[in-house]
């Protein structure tokens, strides 16, 4: 099956007063329909400008996307011209904010801000896109749909609107979805229920996913394949087994360690004395990267090399990458 | 282009009119619109002192007599018939009795009788309360032992000394015959009257309007159909309003000679009149004070002032110089310049007279390095800050360091009363030239308006003697003495005599202003609009 | 929300009295009354006559009881005679309303429609050219003084037509008001209108950059839509309240404007009567812009309250 | 959105702070520099100004700018330049005075309402009602006539009406501060509440009361200009901007423009100046309003 979206040497960097900085740095990866494909790391590693990239909804100026393509069903996203991409945007490829508190408008009601978007993509009449809009709404599971759609967002809790908000974005039935930490703002039992949503409504309309998210437990959850960055850089990818399994770089390594009983509940196995281990040291400030390896200065197996020379992005295993130089 | 266009229209309709005035007879209709510089405190003139008020509701009134419209000085020789048809002196001269136009009535309908006349005078001269809320010319009476009412229409006044000037008072603007039945605080708002025009309304801070009256006792009076006074504080404003056309005249005595040459460089039509308006800066010496208690320092001060230097600054050299009576040729009781010249403080030479005033206060242990420190009081008006700000300059010079100390009007009078000064510079304006008026008015013992409290018996005699004189020439060289004194005696020094200009449109016809006062000459009766 | 209008409405009347006893005490501060005055214009020094006045006009009296005096005919509806004209206040004041609040709504809404477009097009142009230039004109708008905008107006009347708009008479059509009051509305309005645009621009700047209008954007909504619709209502609402405390400072530049072009509303009349010590005038004027400024404030709260639903249904 | 700008400046003592500021705000540069050559020039008036501002001149009665008057001569002929230098004067006196009066006192209502609350925060709150029932102008116009015209009651005239603006932010602020967990952290270790108000309140206030100090400098200068216009500013024989405007305005705006154009050019500048400084300051200080 070829892959919906496909994404290849994706570069983004932002012209600061500090000087360029490159937020995103040669992403490359691919998803297939009905798949869900993680973006793992610490906030700070690009994966959220790699999810706007993805939208070009990078503010520009200072934001630049400088090189790479987001093919979607073979159509380069960064080639086409502001209005062909607003068609895009919407209808084939739909995007879930981390903050369903401020992610709506808060002088509309959700019907008016589904209606809205369904009447631009599917050219529906008012009526109808409304019809439209409380069948998103009842299938996201709001009850009183009806009712609901009258509402303004801030009278919905936070689950409700995060609920809106896949509604809204599932409207027009896009082929994929980039979901930016859709659960991140959530309580722990909505967070749950966020995910089955997104699962079950994957399946149904045979969406592909790309999930952001820096919670492995999350990604253990609901990802089929998982691409980590560090520094605005893939550091590994592999499917969630192998990575869980075996992860490589010592990055992964590292936040695997740092949450216990991760992917339990799937029956994998950490090894006990990688639990628990806290990574030392923040992310480095992306206008100021260390030459070599950028996780290089918080890894206790780096040697010189490491320091030196940026590791290549290669394959060590089946299907398992990774740029590291000790892997 | 279009303005030079319509200078051109409006001059040639202008020369046309010139000359078509002289063969048509004056022209019935129109509004005269007047620019008017502020909010009259009231409408009743006897309350008040002011030309805002004077001006305006002079054309509701008859007097008794009135100085001739077309007199060009206002003096005695002036003075003709209005309410009254004709007077007559007794033979010792302390009777004097009015016979009064019959037929004559008031504004409401009521008719005018010797009556009114009586209860006019007997407020104004103090002996009855009219429940008026001031009396500013109480003073101008004083020698009314009484008035009695011998028939409707006729009426005599009782007189203490013999006074010529008596009739020269009675046919100032601010000596308007009052209807008896109509109360003061009536007056004050919606004044009724005999005159050519009726009252109609009075907007505080916005506009004064009169109307025709159709029934006015000179017949085919007045020409006009009603006269607009619009309010305008800011004198440029007013100007420039004037100039556009909208306005047919100003408030008179209210530009300054530059805004007047101002104006008519840039309408060269219109007509102007730069005059004495009898108002005099003078300077407030709290004598009761130190060290104004050494008349030393008085006259050092004195001999500071340079009035030529104020006349210029303040007017471009158009003001009068001289003593407390206003200077020839436009005054009739002012020193010639001759005599002034012999008066101290009056020399030509000011730096003569400086270097004197330094002499005394070295003297008196000042200099330089130690000057006498005070402060100038004055009223918080640019009028007086001005002439303040100029005196402070002036006094510099013999060693007297002054800072001004601007008073808010509400405050001014309460400190004078109080003598709560130490110099103060004052403005004020005197109804009509005449000695009677000016002297008993502001340096006599117990008047209300004498602010200084000056108070010489052996002058208050002199005041008392040349106002019982009949032959002018003799009277004036006591007058002249008199000033002499007060000005010696520092009891008001006199800095300037203020002119101001009056300008209207060619198409106002009729109208005739008196070179030795402002306050005369606005009935309107005469006054008829070409256009 | 009738029981917040009604506690609104109830604070409205503590603010109004506490507003009545400080004008009225204030007065009661400054030197000199109506009788000094009165006496000053004829020149006159008379402690007894003035003595007169004051036992007249009852100023005289106890505090408190002046003070009930006056609230009890405000109460009843009789404000009382002015000490000047002599003539019952209402009669003063009324006629002078239609004036001011005709210049207050022309000066309102000359800011509105210049400041929130121009506000909207600098932020949407942010750090362009265009966008200095509109914040250096809005800043200037802010830094100088009314009456000096008006004067210079008034100046460049002078040299270019060889005369000035001046109010000399009441005009009697719509278009002569309008030509009558533009000039001395722009003249006050331009503060107004460079703070709003002020305003707009940074509430602006602050909603385009808000999660919702990149939501907005995600949706494929053009440019146009997502300012208009979804940013620039959410943009307005500081604004909307910025117009009621711009509505009191407008009458203060109101009452210099009026000074300049001569124009007989209720501002300027209210620095005579302060003049004149003509206390009824001034109470009661105060007051009526107290209530003004109050009400507005009242309406611009419900108004935000139609506009914003969350204060809507949180009430 | 995870944060990709790098971490904050890196100061090398005050100059280098300062120097890094000014490049981020060239305006507020501007500004700072018209209040700088604004503060000097009332400072050092009598040196700087060529003439004795008080000293009249019959010969040089409404002299056109250029020659010896620069800016030309008033009716008594006197420097109109030297009279705008020594007007600044009276500028910077309202200005500082009245900011400081209004500020200080109104960050002081402004903590005691935020930290004592209850009746007596109910008590100026409501009083601030009053306050702001009531238009700036007309405030400073009824106290001004009230005490009397005079520099000092010219400044308190306009003081009085920032109390109330100052202290409804401040307290606003101290309200919102009470919450903050660094604060909640040290009365959470025993501190008492006075001690927390000086040492951790006090401090995060002076920002924001800076700002609005700043942006209240410009407005005070226009206030004093308004009322001096008004006929009820400070009098003679200080040379106040405003009265100069205002007398001149009177006569002078055909024959003698300049009279009527330079006060307004350096109240306006001024203000400008001000606003411009307050600008870059709030930008600088206060993140929050940052456009």
């Amino acid at each position: 099956m070829a892959p919906v979206l496909e994404v290849s040497g994706l570069t983004t960097v932002f012209h600061t007063r500090r000087g360029l900085v490159q937020a995103v740095q040669d992403v490359s990866f691919s998803v297939e329909a009905g798949e869900t494909l993680a973006i793992v790391g610490e906030s700070g590693c690009g994966k959220t400008i790699t999810a706007l990239s993805l939208m070009r909804l990078i503010p520009q100026p200072p934001g630049e996307i400088v090189s790479g393509s987001v093919k979607l069903d073979g159509t380069d996203l960064l080639r086409l011209s502001e209005p062909e991409m607003r068609k895009m945007r919407g209808g084939k490829i739909a995007m879930i904010f981390q903050e369903p508190m401020t992610a709506l408008n808060p002088l509309m009601t959700i019907g008016k801000q589904i209606t809205e978007m369904v009447m631009l993509h599917d050219g529906l009449p008012k009526a109808a896109a409304r019809t439209r809009a409380v069948e998103m709404l009842y299938h996201v599971r709001i009850p009183e749909p009806e009712r609901r759609a009258k509402e303004y967002p801030h009278q919905m809790s936070g689950g409700m609107r995060q609920r809106a908000m896949i509604a809204m974005a599932l409207a027009c039935k896009p082929k994929v979805l980039v979901a930016d930490e859709p659960t991140t703002a959530l309580d722990v039992t909505i967070q749950a229920q966020i995910l089955d949503l997104i699962g079950d409504l994957q399946r149904e309309f045979g969406t592909a996913v790309v999930l952001i998210t820096h919670d492995l437990g999350v990604v253990a959850e609901t990802a089929q394949r998982v691409v980590v960055m560090y520094a605005g850089r893939k550091v590994e990818e592999a499917s969630v087994e192998d990575l869980f399994a075996n992860p490589l770089h010592p990055y992964p390594r590292g936040l695997l360690g740092s949450i216990p009983r991760v992917g339990s509940a799937r029956g994998l196995d950490v090894s006990p004395d990688e639990r628990l281990r806290e990574i030392s040291g923040m992310v480095p400030a992306l206008n100021d990267l260390p030459p070599g390896c950028a996780f290089a200065p918080r890894c206790t197996q780096a040697d010189d090399k490491c320091r030196s020379q940026i590791p290549p992005f290669e394959l060590k295993q089946p299907n398992h990458f990774a740029a590291c130089w000790q892997a | 282009m279009s303005r030079m266009l319509r200078r051109l229209a409006v001059a040639s309709v202008c020369t046309l009119m010139l000359f078509a005035g002289i063969a048509h007879a004056q022209k019935q209709g129109g509004v005269l619109r007047i620019t008017h510089r502020d909010n009259p405190p009231s409408a009743s003139i006897h309350e008040e002192a002011t030309i805002s008020t004077d001006m305006p509701f002079m054309g509701v009134f008859n007097n008794l007599v009135v100085f001739a419209p077309d007199a060009k000085q206002n003096r005695l020789e002036a003075v003709v018939p209005e309410l009254a048809t004709s007077w007559k002196y007794s033979d010792d001269e302390r009777t004097l009795t009015f016979q009064l136009r019959d037929g004559v009535k008031w504004h409401d309908g009521k008719p005018f009788t010797a009556a009114d006349v009586k209860c006019t005078w007997d407020v104004v001269s103090g002996k009855v309360d009219g429940k008026m809320r001031k009396n500013p010319r109480k003073t101008w009476w004083f020698n009314i032992k009484d008035i009695a009412v011998d028939n409707p229409l006729q009426v005599t006044f009782h007189l203490n000394d013999p006074q010529p000037s008596f009739l020269v008072m009675l046919a100032g603007g601010f000596s308007p015959v009052y209807p008896c039945h109509v109360p003061a605080a009536q007056m004050r708002t919606h004044p009724i009257g005999t005159g050519p025009f009726k009252f109609v309304s009075f907007q505080q801070n916005e506009s004064i309007k009169l109307e025709r009256n159709t029934e006015y006792w000179k017949p085919g009076r007045p020409y006009l159909d009603g006269i607009e006074y619009t309010i305008i504080a800011n004198r440029s404003t007013a100007v420039l309003a004037l100039e556009s056309g909208k306005f047919d005249m100003n408030i008179t005595g209210e530009l300054t000679p530059e805004l007047v040459k101002d104006v008519q460089s840039h309408v060269p039509t219109m007509q102007c009149v730069v005059q004495p308006s009898n108002t005099q800066g003078n300077l407030l010496i709290n004598r009761d004070r130190p060290p104004f208690d050494d008349a030393k320092i008085r006259r050092a001060l004195g001999l500071s002032i340079d009035r030529k230097a104020f006349s210029d600054i303040l007017s471009r050299g158009v003001y009068n110089i001289g003593g407390a009576m206003l200077a020839p040729p436009e005054g009739i009781w002012g020193w010639t310049k001759e005599f002034m010249e012999t008066v101290p403080g009056y020399g030509a030479d000011v730096e003569k007279s400086r270097e004197e005033g330094r002499r005394i206060m070295k003297e008196l242990g000042y200099g330089p390095d130690k000057m006498l420190q005070l402060k100038v009081s004055t009223r918080n008006i640019p009028d007086y800050r001005d002439a303040a700000v100029l005196l402070i300059d002036h006094i510099k010079n013999v060693y007297i360091q002054g800072e001004l100390e601007p008073l808010d009007s509400s405050v001014w009078y309460a400190r004078l009363l109080k003598k709560d000064y130490a110099v103060g510079m004052n403005v004020q304006g005197t109804g009509v030239d005449d000695p009677d008026v000016m002297f008993f008015e502001n340096y006599t013992c117990n008047s209300e308006r004498n602010y200084t409290a000056y108070c010489n018996k052996d002058l208050e005699v002199l005041f008392r003697k040349q106002s019982q004189m009949k032959d002018f020439e003799a009277r004036k060289q006591l007058v002249w003495q008199i000033d002499r004194t007060l000005q010696e005696d520092g009891a008001r020094p006199v800095v300037f005599q203020s002119q101001g200009g009056t300008c209207w449109w060619p198409a106002v016809k009729g109208l005739h202003l008196a070179v030795n006062s402002i306050y005369n000459h606005w009935r309107f009766d005469d006054v008829w609009l070409e256009r | 929300m009738l029981s917040y209008l009604i506690r609104r409405l109830l604070l409205m009347v503590v603010t109004l009295f506490g507003v009545s006893v400080a004008i009225f005490l204030l007065l009661r501060i400054v030197p000199g009354n109506i009788a000094d005055i009165l006496f000053d214009s004829a020149g006159l020094i008379d402690p007894a006559e003035k003595q007169k006045i004051v036992a007249d006009l009852g100023l005289d009296l106890p505090l408190p009881l002046q003070y009930w005096q006056w609230l009890n005919g405000l109460l009843h509806g009789d404000l009382g005679f002015s000490y000047v004209s002599e003539k019952p206040v209402i009669d003063e004041i009324l006629p002078r309303i239609p004036i001011t609040a005709r210049l207050a709504a022309l000066a309102m809404i000359f800011a509105v429609c210049a400041g929130v477009p121009l506000g909207v097009i600098s932020a949407v142009r942010q750090n362009t050219k265009l966008d200095y230039a509109l914040r250096v004109l809005s800043l200037s708008g802010l830094s100088m003084p009314s009456f000096w905008l008006g004067l210079l107006i008034l100046m460049a009347c002078v040299r270019w037509f060889g005369t000035i708009p001046i109010y000399d008479r009441a005009p009697e059509t719509f278009w002569a008001w309008l030509a009558m009051l533009a000039i001395p509305a722009a003249s006050v309005g331009f503060r107004s209108s460079a703070l709003i645009m002020r305003l707009t621009r940074s509430s602006m700047l602050e909603v385009l950059r808000q999660d919702f209008v990149r939501t907005a954007k995600s949706k494929g909504l053009s440019d146009t839509a997502v300012t208009y619709d979804h940013a620039l209502r959410n943009a307005v609402l500081p604004v909307i309240t910025t117009i009621g405390v711009e509505t009191a400072f407008l009458f203060g530049g109101l009452i210099v404007t009026e000074t300049v072009f001569n124009i007989p509303g209720v501002a300027r009349f209210l620095v005579e009567a302060i003049r004149w010590r003509d206390y009824p005038m001034v109470q009661n004027l105060v007051m009526f812009i107290a209530v003004v400024v109050v009400s507005v404030n009242l309406i611009v709260d419900l108004l935000y309250m139609l506009v914003d639903p969350r204060i809507r249904y949180s009430e | 959105m995870s944060t990709t700008t790098a971490t904050g400046p890196v100061t090398h003592g005050l100059m280098s702070t300062v120097w890094y500021n000014a490049r981020r705000y060239p305006l507020g540069v501007a500004g700072a520099i018209i209040m700088i050559v604004f503060v000097l020039s009332a400072i050092f008036a009598t040196w700087v100004a060529p003439l004795d501002p008080f000293s009249t001149n019959a010969k040089a009665s409404l002299a056109a700018p250029g020659g010896t008057y620069l800016m030309g001569a008033d009716m008594m002929g006197r420097d109109v330049f030297s009279r705008l230098i020594h007007g600044a004067r009276v500028s910077l006196a309202v200005a500082i005075g009245a900011t400081m009066i209004g500020s200080g006192v109104g960050a002081a209502v402004g903590l005691a309402c935020g930290y004592i609350g209850g009746w007596f925060d109910l008590l100026v709150q409501r009083v601030t009602e009053v306050f702001q029932a009531l238009p700036l102008l007309v405030m400073a116009l009824v106290i001004t006539a009230s005490l009397g015209p005079s520099l000092r009651n010219t400044i308190i005239a306009i003081a009085i009406p920032l109390i109330p603006i100052v202290s409804r932010v401040i307290r606003s602020n101290v309200l919102s501060l009470r919450e903050m967990p660094y604060v909640e952290a040290a009365k959470a270790t025993g501190m008492s509440e006075w001690r927390v108000a000086i040492i951790h309140v006090l401090p995060n206030t002076l920002a924001p009361l800076i700002v609005l100090a700043t942006a209240q400098l410009g407005s005070t200068i226009l206030t004093e200009a308004s009322l001096s216009f008004l006929g009820l500013g400070v009098p003679e024989p200080y040379p106040s901007w405003g009265r100069m405007l205002s007398e001149s305005a009177a006569e002078y705006v055909r024959t003698a423009p300049w009279l009527v154009i330079y006060p307004g050019l350096a109240i306006s500048l001024v203000v400008f100046g001000s606003n411009l400084l307050g600008d870059a300051l709030r930008d600088a200080l206060d993140p929050r309003q940052r456009d």
